[in-house]
């Protein structure tokens, strides 16, 4: 009952006066695929999406819609959908009106309108909204109206601007999975633009991530968490944020060591052989919280002298600021963990998960194929 | 020339309709296409007029000397060094005006403000108190005039009134003192357009954000630090806003110096659209009338320019 | 009383009446249809409204041949109305006219009204806007020389020569013609006998205490007063404000103020202009006009500085001035029992003038006046002419003076016998209005008038309210007129200045220097 | 915010009951003088409510006829005020419809394509600037070239051009605060940029718009210099005939300029408290950022 | 200087709505109270009324024994932060930083030197020329709070002041807000409507609901023994899995079950909950998946949604009508449509009455 379609962007270029949005920017979103574009604010997302949707100019690059070039073609027959971060529902249209809004405008049957209008409310549970007004409805309702108007056409894109973002947490969560068990059911091909990296691991097929208009790294979710490109994507990617923990790399008879005042870890084997070509040199180690112990002083292996900075238990787990020479470090810690501020502690690194890169640079060092996965437990808790 | 560039713009929305997405160059005339119905009207009834005003304001062109106002004598710029530098009357009538401006508007917008400001709480009635400080805007001005050449007779109410406080009859003549003339024409204007002003300061206090000010009072401000600190630099371009509109209307008063006092007595209240109106309509001056009114046009484009450029600063700061 | 006759002399040569009989002929040889002429006429003459003394003394009347030129004129052509701009407050006047000359002719008459003062602006703004929206329209007299220059009213000086306005209308003679032409040529009749006519409080004049008390105080007798310095007398002896008695109700307001110093300038004995149009305003002469005028502002009623003609009339109708100046209008409204308190209390005199060489002389004045012009744009100019003719025949003038509510007032001699007439003004009233209307002085007939009158206003009104003294209020005038002389064309204003000048009733102009 | 004292809070009302009293008055003297005969229009001491209230004056407007036999205003009218009433409506309407069509499309051409440059509104606005008078001479004569003078055609023309600027600054405010995002909408979802605005954009600010058209209205319907100027008596609109019974050096007729200054005001206070509210959200011109 | 705050059966009504619903509660000195409830539950209307706003239809502001109620806002002295942080538009971050002091008439000197310190306390010394409008939002934030700090203020009312920020500055400003409440042992009323931010930072949790406090606890008590189904379903993310279930007793044990997962308590343990109808709830991240389905003790569900979060993975899990979440960790990488066992603790499970809502066990 949907069409879909492939979407390639090659080469997009915005500029608005001086400021360039974005800046040769290329992607290709396959057939029913599930594409995410995050980054941080003003990172050229929503601009991608407008150029995508024709609703501004490119001054460079084309945009290609199953293959045809769609720069020349205007907005209303480039059969995209767009979902406004705004939302942009018409506030003087009921809800059904709204939804029908793009069959009408496709001179689409009426009793073909109806059918199609009833069978996109069901499915997002919305039939009690229809004979409203916007204006009525609460905001997690507004979105699953805005979403609607976007499902009803047979466009071959859909495109989603922040869906989500303006919800309470609960409903964002819920919504959120409900899109993606909406998205297996019709297998459309959704580009979906948010700046939160929870919602883009969570949702997506591949990622893409943009800072400043330009593209920093396509994968997927698991690509992008694992294996970051650079220093961005690390930080943006996870939450709390990645570690960075300044190290010289030190080679003695034991192998590789990453060290500092406070820390010393045998250099992993996939890292080894490139930390070897540095020797002596400043480095970073960008280590994820969860990949941190924490232990209370005097037990464990001591490694150096650190306390607690501050404790916040989420309920599930708590995570732990643990104050360093060098800065604050964040660790996930179990939910029962034992600690207050100014506490004396020891820290303890998974180095087979760590990244390195060296001081001044974006780029981690390339990392061999036998980078661990994370420990394997059953269950949390 | 703009109405060529209608033309095409047509065109261009028709590309449009077929689906044909224009380039960035064939989005402009849409745009202009937009205001063009809105420039014939402009061109044809204001812009004519204007030029042919320019030339007029070249000669010594006058209706009852029976030539063509196309074939009138050229005399370059001595009506302008005529008005400058000749014509006391007429210098007379523009700082008049200026002063009128410059008191009706102050007037005007410290009352208003004040009145905003009382409104700015709530109590009981308001709305109906509200309803009856703005009638008198949507009273015709002619008919404000008439109201008040009642008021203002010496054998009016307002001498009445007069009587009643100062406890003996008094019988100022308002309207044929020289001296006095002035006040009720003031007064129609501030009696008249001060509502003008209190709305539009009351929406403006009323769409302040409302947490700066609560802010300031749990940072212990005081009521007159909350208006001068904060209050008033927030409002700041409302009360420029209302301070353009109001002196640029001002500055063409007409309605209730005619009906007032036409001028007088003697020349005491005559403004510059009265002046206009007398060497123009009476006199039948129109070559000289027209220079009168570019000088005007510049005196108020100044005056505005040089109250927007603060304005327009900030503006572009925030930006 | 008269000299009418020797008044008429100054009127250009061609205006004057000529013998019935020859006018008649040469009406029927010009007319295409003399006999529909002749039944109108007779027609006219059978009406039952005829009654005044001057009616029907021929079938040749000016209406007659108004009416009848009209039917010729409509025999061909297609109109239907014709439209009289018009002072407000004059149509009472004109509606009697109007309706019979729409009985007579067929032809509707619609009326545009504007404020009184602006009409001459209106007829003016014509010359602009060529709009041929009215036929006829009715400023005042003193505008005629600016309109005539405009071109925007018919030259109706051959039109004249057609319908022969003034044959034909013998005991009913035009009192004050002058005002009907502009440098020889006819362009508008005038309608309106407007000389300026002093009010007296009868009951207290011809009281027997105020006689003697005033006789002790002025060592002269209290009587209607011949000069402005025995009627500032009057006024300060009159004025007791705590009794509600104010000495007077002239005007001190904008549009009236520069008249009163007129009719005192004139009784200084100067002319306004030497013989090269230098005013002579300035002279010792009107500064001392001017300074007796403001000394007694303080003696006139509290209203003097703002009332306009309807305010003056409450103010002196309620009774609480001595004097007042005014028009017939103004009698009519006093005359009114129904309105005024001050009816069958008054006495009235001509307005005062001044004492040269011994000799003390009135200086009646005729300011303002109303006139038939017609529209240069209008679509049927002639008929229109042909309407201001029937208007202003004798028969039908009767008829519009008739009206109690307007202010046209008696400007022909049978005027003043009019029963109707007589009723309205009272016989004492009439019998000075008809002397001061055959000695009354013109008013500035110049081109430029509008604004050369309105500086002097201006400036007096300054000088009044104390913010110039009267010699620089004086002096500024005069120099501004030099400017509007200058800028008029001085050559062209002395020809016309010497026109004026040769209308002056002669016992005045023997005395102006 | 402030918690007030009993003092200050009388002061206030003190205040607020000086400001109506003030704002009413001549409202009231303008009403009060329009009931009453013409023996006491302009007595000493004023009568403030009229003794013998009477209905002569709008009778002499509207009814002079009705008059006969009554003595208490002899003064005959040309027209009574129907006339003029209707000319007011017929001029006032069209040009208030015309200054609002062309001030959509131009407010809508500045707020989405900044059509016109960046200075155009300020360009437009200059027009509010120029005293009119000082136009009103040539605009006479290009109208007797063009046989406009005294005509409908003439005055909605001037009338709609020197309130064009005001419709233009108004309704692009009212356009600045609706989302671009929903005309857009419209546009990705299948409309013509022209369709969009006409089925989405318009819509929107159809309440707005027939606020702009109320103010425009009663610009329009006040306004006098034009209608003195331009017509040269062929037509006459309210304004001019409420002064028609005025003229500051001659006096004038009170109580039926009273009763005319009355009637001509109800219709414009009706229609003022209709938009009152969306008014002031207009008249800000988008100063006030919410 | 830390200050005890007491609210005594404090009701607001606006028109016939009734916003705060007596509330009563006590603030310790330097105590860090958070109040925490959806958005209209009456948290900032109660806020208000500290602050001097409000004033409350009934009830009374205490502070340090001293009741409040008519003493104006002005003179109360007390510090609020604005969710929208009402940054003076028009000032620098100085004369923000300053206004309080500026108002109350201290010295230049005084000024500078107070206004310096709590600048270099928040890192703001570098921005104190710039003008405020060209702030981002954690300067902002800071300035916000810097306004407040520099007077010192005994009680310091803080309204959702990190909802504005991106979630990286959020996580880090929430830590650092903390330590510095620690370190000026201030006494803290916090309002938010994110259980993140309320249990990652507070001493005590107030959760409010519809004008009404349901429960005051640490943040463990409240998320670990939630008194009413509100506070459960309020308090963890993903939120906690909560199924109608039938309640039975074999021999000793009370069973609880919902289709085929079942939970035995001992019978003491259940007494209260024996009648009428209750429901289980149970937090995703105390759900035992395996891998091995077979297990005795487990029921056989089918995954039906991945959500991988990095640190985490949910899983949604479905058997029959039966649907629930689990934390699991990342590498535990379910496929979607893999059958896995699920087991729950019994101690982990909560049983609500249906009918009033109220955690039974």
């Amino acid at each position: 009952m949907s069409s879909t379609g492939t979407l390639r962007v090659e080469g997009l270029t915005k500029r608005f006066g001086r400021t360039v949005a974005i800046a040769d920017v290329s992607f290709q979103v396959g057939d029913g695929e599930l594409f995410t574009v995050v980054g941080p604010t003003n990172a050229g997302k929503t601009t991608t999406l407008r150029t995508i949707a024709g609703l501004e100019t490119p001054d460079g690059g084309t945009v290609f819609i199953n293959d045809r070039p769609m720069n020349a073609v205007h907005s209303s027959r480039r059969k995209v959908s767009l979902m406004f971060q705004n939302l942009a529902l018409f506030p003087h249209l009921s809800g059904f009106e709204n939804i029908a809004f793009p069959l009408r405008n496709a001179r689409m049957r009426r009793e073909e309108i109806q059918r199609r209008v009833e069978e996109i409310a069901d499915l997002l549970r919305i039939g009690h909204l229809l004979d409203r007004l916007p204006r009525t409805y609460s905001g997690g309702e507004q979105q699953r109206v805005a979403l609607a108007r976007a499902l009803a056409p047979t466009s071959e894109v859909l495109l989603l601007d922040e869906p989500l973002s303006n919800l309470d947490a609960h409903i964002r969560t819920s919504l959120r999975a409900e899109l993606k068990r909406l998205h297996r059911e019709f297998g459309r091909t959704i580009v979906y633009v948010t700046h939160d990296q929870v919602e883009a691991m969570s949702l997506s097929d591949r990622i893409a991530v943009l800072r400043e208009g330009r593209m920093q790294q396509i994968g997927t979710p698991e690509e992008i968490y694992e294996r970051p490109a650079n220093r961005f994507v690390a930080t943006f990617i996870g939450s709390p944020p990645i570690n960075f923990v300044p190290a010289a790399v030190v080679e003695d008879a034991g192998g590789v060591w990453l060290t500092n005042a406070w820390l010393k870890l045998r250099a992993p084997a996939h890292l080894a052989p490139a930390l070897r070509q540095h020797p002596r040199d400043s480095v970073l180690v960008a280590v994820r919280p969860e990949d941190i112990t924490v232990t209370p002083l005097a037990t464990g292996d001591r490694v150096g002298d650190l306390t607690v900075y501050a404790v916040e238990p989420l309920g599930a787990k708590t995570i732990v600021d643990v104050k360093t020479p060098d800065g604050n470090i964040k660790a996930i810690v179990r939910r029962s963990w034992e600690g207050r501020p100014n506490m004396p502690v020891t820290v303890g690194v998974d180095e087979r998960r760590i990244h390195v890169l060296r001081e001044g640079d974006e780029e981690f060092l390339p990392s061999g194929p036998d980078r661990a996965a994370p420990v394997q437990t059953t269950s949390a808790g | 020339m703009k109405a060529t560039v209608a033309a095409n713009s047509t065109r261009n929305v028709e590309a449009q309709a077929e689906g044909i997405r224009p380039t960035l160059v064939q989005h402009i005339p849409f745009a202009v296409w937009l205001i063009v119905p809105a420039e014939i009207v402009l061109l044809s009834v204001v812009v004519f007029p204007t030029l042919m005003s320019l030339w007029l304001s070249l000669t010594s062109w006058t209706p009852t000397s029976g030539v063509n106002w196309w074939q009138a004598e050229f005399q370059w710029l001595a009506n302008y060094v005529q008005l400058l530098f000749g014509d006391e009357r007429f210098r007379a009538a523009l700082l008049r005006t200026l002063l009128i401006v410059v008191v009706g508007v102050a007037a005007e917008i410290s009352i208003g403000l004040s009145l905003a400001l009382l409104f700015f709480d709530d109590f009981p009635w308001k709305k109906i108190a509200i309803s009856a400080i703005i009638l008198p805007m949507m009273i015709v001005p002619v008919d404000a005039a008439n109201a008040f050449f009642m008021l203002f007779r010496d054998v009016g109410p307002v001498n009445q009134l007069v009587r009643i406080l100062v406890g003996h009859p008094v019988r100022f003549a308002w309207l044929s003192d020289s001296n006095l003339a002035i006040v009720p024409i003031l007064l129609v204007e501030i009696w008249q357009w001060t509502p003008l002003m209190f709305l539009m300061l009351l929406t403006g206090l009323m769409a302040l954000p409302q947490n700066q000010l609560r802010a300031a009072v749990a940072l212990g401000a005081s009521r007159w630090q909350l208006f001068r600190r904060i209050i008033l630099p927030l409002i700041a371009p409302v009360v420029v806003l209302s301070l353009v509109i109001r002196s640029v209307e001002i500055f063409k008063i007409f309605d209730p110096v005619y009906i007032l006092t036409r001028g007088g007595p003697g020349t005491s209240t005559e403004t510059l659209s009265m002046w206009m109106y007398d060497n123009g309509f009476v006199y039948f001056r129109i070559a000289y009338v027209a220079a009168a009114g570019f000088l005007v046009l510049l005196v108020v484009l100044a005056y505005v320019l040089l109250i927007l450029r603060p304005l327009s600063r900030r503006t572009a700061a925030e930006r | 009383m008269r000299k009418e006759s020797k008044r008429s002399t100054v009127v250009p040569e061609h205006t004057v009446s000529r013998g019935d009989m020859l006018d008649r002929r040469t009406f029927i040889k010009r007319t295409t249809k003399g006999a529909a002429a002749v039944a109108a006429s007779t027609a006219v003459g059978g009406m039952p409204w005829v009654t005044s003394a001057m009616a029907a003394v021929s079938q040749d009347t000016p209406d007659a041949r108004a009416i009848a030129g009209a039917k010729a004129l409509l025999g061909r052509r297609q109109v239907r109305q014709l439209t009289i701009l018009e002072p407000s407050g004059s149509l009472g006047d004109i509606v009697p006219v109007a309706k019979e000359w729409t009985r007579l002719t067929g032809v509707e008459i619609k009326y545009i009204e504007v404020p009184l003062l602006e009409i001459a602006q209106r007829v003016l703004q014509e010359a602009v806007a060529r709009t041929g929206a009215w036929d006829l329209a009715l400023p005042a007299s003193f505008a005629l020389p600016d309109i005539a220059e405009s071109g925007v009213v018919v030259d109706l000086t051959d039109l004249a020569q057609k319908y022969r306005p003034d044959d034909g209308v013998a005991g009913c003679q035009m009192l004050y013609p002058i005002a009907n032409y502009y440098k020889g040529r006819l362009y508008g009749f005038g309608t309106d006998g407007d000389t300026y006519m002093m009010f007296y409080r009868k009951d207290l004049l011809e009281d027997a205490q105020e006689q003697t008390r005033f006789q002790q105080e002025h060592g002269y007798k209290l009587a209607i007063p011949e000069t402005w310095e025995e009627l500032d007398a009057q006024v300060k002896y009159f004025h007791r404000p705590d009794k509600n008695l104010y000495g007077g109700a002239l005007f001190r307001s904008r549009g009236f103020i520069a008249w009163e110093w007129n009719i005192r300038f004139h009784g200084k004995g100067r002319w306004l202009f030497d013989d090269n149009m230098k005013p002579q305003i300035n002279s010792e002469a009107g500064v001392k006009a001017a300074e007796e005028m403001l000394a007694i502002t303080k003696y006139l009623d509290p209203g003097a500085r703002s009332n306009g003609l309807f305010e003056n009339f409450e103010a002196y109708g309620s009774g609480r001035s001595y004097c007042n100046i005014g028009w017939g209008g103004s009698q009519k409204y006093f005359w009114d029992p129904k309105k005024s308190k001050v009816y069958g209390k008054l006495a009235w005199g001509m307005a005062p003038g001044g004492k040269v060489n011994g000799k003390k002389f009135y200086a009646p004045y005729f300011n303002w006046g109303w006139n038939y012009v017609v529209n240069r744009y209008s679509r049927a100019p002639e008929l229109a002419y042909l309407f201001a003719q029937f208007a202003y025949s004798p028969k039908m003038s009767t008829q519009a003076v008739r009206f109690r509510g307007g202010y046209f007032d008696p400007f022909r001699t049978c005027h003043y016998t009019d029963p109707v007439i007589r009723e309205i003004y009272g016989d004492g009233f009439l019998a000075v209005h008809r002397q001061s209307m055959t000695h009354n002085f013109p008013d500035l007939y110049l081109k430029g008038h509008g604004e050369y009158w309105d500086v002097l206003d201006a400036n007096l009104q300054s000088a009044d309210v104390g913010k110039k003294t009267p010699k620089q209020a004086l002096d500024e005038t005069a120099a501004a007129w030099e400017k509007i002389t200058n800028r008029v064309g001085r050559e062209k204003q002395i020809a016309q200045w010497r026109f004026v000048k040769a209308h002056y009733p002669p016992e005045l102009a023997k005395i102006l220097a | 915010m402030y918690q007030s004292s009993t003092l200050l809070r009388m002061l206030k009302w003190l205040a607020v009951i000086a400001a109506m009293c003030f704002a009413l008055f001549p409202i009231f003297w303008m009403v009060s003088t329009s009931f009453k005969p013409i023996q006491e229009w302009s007595t000493y001491p004023p009568v403030w409510i009229p003794r013998q209230p009477t209905l002569e004056n709008y009778l002499a407007l509207l009814n002079p006829a009705a008059l006969a036999g009554s003595h208490s205003i002899d003064y005959k009218v040309a027209e009574t005020a129907w006339r003029p009433l209707l000319n007011s409506l017929i001029i006032s309407t069209s040009a208030t419809f015309f200054s609002v069509c062309f001030g959509t499309l131009a407010a809508y051409g500045v707020s989405r394509y900044k059509s016109g440059g960046e200075s155009y509104p300020m360009f437009v606005l200059t027009v509010r600037m120029f005293p009119p008078i000082a136009v009103a001479v040539p605009m006479l004569v290009m109208y007797s070239f063009l046989h406009l003078t005294g005509t409908y055609v003439g005055l909605v023309l001037a009338y709609t051009a020197f309130t064009l600027p005001l419709s233009i600054w108004m309704i692009r405010s009212f356009i600045d605060e609706i989302p671009r995002e929903i005309e857009e909408a419209a546009v990705v979802y299948g409309l013509s940029s022209i369709r969009a605005f006409w089925r989405v954009t318009f819509p929107l600010i159809r309440g707005a718009l027939v606020a702009t058209a109320l103010f425009i209205y009663i610009l329009n319907w006040s306004e006098f210099l034009f209608a003195l100027s331009l017509t040269n008596g062929a037509l006459t609109t309210v304004t001019v005939q409420v002064s028609n019974y005025f003229s500051a050096s001659s006096g004038q007729l009170y109580g039926p300029q009273a009763a005319l200054g009355t009637l001509s005001t109800i219709p414009v206070i009706f229609f003022g408290y209709l938009i009152q509210r969306h008014l002031v959200r207009g008249l800000t011109f988008g100063a006030i950022k919410r | 200087m830390a200050t005890k705050l007491v609210l005594r059966g404090i009701r607001k009504e606006f028109g016939s709505t009734v916003a705060v619903d007596d509330l009563t509660l006590s603030v310790e000195e330097g105590e860090f109270l958070s109040l925490l409830g959806p958005s209209g539950c009456g948290k900032s209307t109660t806020l208000a009324i500290i602050a001097g706003f409000e004033a409350p239809t009934r009830g009374d502001v205490i502070v340090d024994g001293r009741r409040i109620n008519d003493v104006p806002a002005q003179e109360r002295g007390i510090g609020l932060v604005f969710q929208d942080y009402a940054i003076f538009t028009r000032m620098s971050v100085f004369e923000n930083l300053s206004f309080g002091l500026r108002v109350r008439g201290l010295g230049r000197v005084a000024i500078e030197e107070r206004v310096g310190r709590v600048a270099s306390l928040l890192h703001l010394t570098e921005a104190l020329q710039r003008p405020s409008v060209s702030l981002n939002m954690s300067e902002l934030q800071r300035v916000a709070l810097g306004r407040v700090l520099v007077l010192e203020p005994p009680l310091l009312l803080l309204d959702e002041p990190l909802s504005n920020l991106d979630a990286a500055i959020r996580l880090t400003l929430r830590t650092e807000l903390r330590r510095l409440q620690q370190e000026l042992r201030q006494t803290v009323v916090y309002v938010t409507h994110d259980q993140i931010e309320a249990m990652s930072m507070s001493d005590r949790i107030a959760v409010m609901d519809a004008g009404r406090i349901l429960q005051i606890g640490s943040p463990m008590e409240i998320f670990d023994c939630p008194q009413s189904r509100f506070v459960a379903t309020f308090i963890g993310d993903p939120p906690i899995n909560i199924l109608p279930a039938s309640l039975t007793t074999v021999g000793g044990h009370v069973v609880v079950r919902h289709g085929g997962l079942a939970v035995a308590f001992n019978g003491a343990q259940a007494q209260a909950a024996l009648t009428g109808q209750v429901e289980m709830a149970f937090r995703p991240t105390d759900v035992v998946v395996r891998r091995d389905s077979s297990s005795r003790a487990a029921f056989e569900m089918v995954v039906d949604l991945v959500e991988p979060l990095g640190s985490e993975t949910v899983v949604h899990l479905r058997a029959m009508d039966t649907a629930i979440r689990a934390v699991v960790p990342p590498a535990f990488a379910p496929r979607v449509g893999e059958r896995v066992g699920v087991s729950i603790p019994a101690e982990r499970v909560h049983l609500i009455d249906a009918a009033s809502g109220i955690v039974v066990r």
